[in-house]
């Protein structure tokens, strides 16, 4: 199987590199995206994701394959954490493996960039005295 | 017509899951269930985008809604 | 500490996400190398790294200074590994967490192609019958 | 002068390291030392490039040696 697409309640980042490990892969390319502190100075209690589950899957399998059929690839893997989140926590992973380094670092970073603008997951900053939608607004 | 919410559309409505009635104005295609939904709710027209997703994929405006469509109504993502 | 600079005889890549993380950082981006089974269509039993560690370890600081000078990380990986290597072993891990996921991926690219450039680790390609010092000759 | 070698440096001298008298050559600069290694393994020659290193760092040609420093030819690097 060349890819691993999931939704989970936690990301587990430690087997990631097994994952991705491929007798033809020379280079392997990681991403993760963490919870930060601040966001525009203001401190970041948690973060809340929620998603259309069945459809976000189907995207996020679909991206799997733009990537697969753009670069010549041995693995990528795609997963998102839904529900809260606090700082430091990771909410997100792609990756992918191939023989050289410049195709999994180019497919990791479209994996990244498209799951942003496509994949239907949905984030909630939580301050202390307010909650905002990220995005959600001009 | 049975609607499915997310994100901010479900606190725009409510609710995460509802068989809207819209009488007369029941829409047919992608781009009349938009403006409904923005005619009856005001606050779909001030987000950044509105798309509709038709059996759990995304559908043009011009797509014809079947009454056993599972649609739902995706409101900027913003995953990652 | 802001830098991570090691070389071994074995490489950690469970550990690495964690020694990224950072409350300031929403990306973290790392490359790991990997032995590959075939070079030019050669079937390659093993690769041996050698060092002279002592400057590689400087070079490694150098290097590692130089992308928290060019971007504005929070954390920065660089492991190289020494001694005999199999088929899928990882022999290079670096990596590079920021606030944004731009910088730590222009990071984690800087410093994988400025360290095979720079850093003084030689690599020998073990076939069936013959050995090579790869990059050796033109 | 004692010097380091490494990778395929070492096998085209037969050792890691020796203490190498070049008699009245004796080499004053980084340039100098290259030449003299040349001249002795004409090996040296075919190699993609090679570098000096002086107290484990690189050493530009017009880098003159002193007796106590440490010494390494640094044949092209292939980490990673």
């Amino acid at each position: 199987m060349n890819k691993i697409i999931e939704i989970v309640q936690e990301l587990d980042t430690h087997s990631v590199y097994q994952e991705l490990s491929h007798p033809n892969s020379g280079g392997i390319c990681v991403f993760v995206g963490s919870v930060r502190e601040f966001t525009n100075n203001e401190q970041v209690v948690a973060l809340e994701f929620e998603t259309y589950e069945s459809m976000a899957l189907k995207e996020m399998d679909r991206l799997a394959d733009a990537a697969l059929e753009k670069w010549k690839l041995n693995k990528v893997v795609i997963k998102h954490a839904v529900g809260r989140k606090e700082v430091q926590d990771a909410v997100v992973i792609v990756g992918a493996s191939s023989a050289h380094r410049s195709e999994s670092f180019e497919a990791c970073r479209f994996l990244i960039d498209t799951l942003k603008r496509t994949v239907p997951i949905w984030k909630k900053e939580m301050f202390k005295n307010k909650s905002v939608w990220v995005s959600a607004h001009p | 017509m049975d609607l499915l919410f997310f994100g901010i559309a479900k606190d725009i409505v409510g609710k995460s899951q509802m068989i809207m009635d819209f009488g007369e104005d029941s829409p047919n295609s992608v781009a009349d269930l938009k403006q409904a939904l923005k005619k009856r709710y005001p606050e779909f027209s001030k987000l950044t985008s509105l798309a509709i997703a038709v059996n759990s994929e995304y559908a043009k405006d011009d797509v014809q809604l079947k009454s056993n469509d599972e649609v739902a109504i995706i409101p900027p993502v913003s995953g990652g």
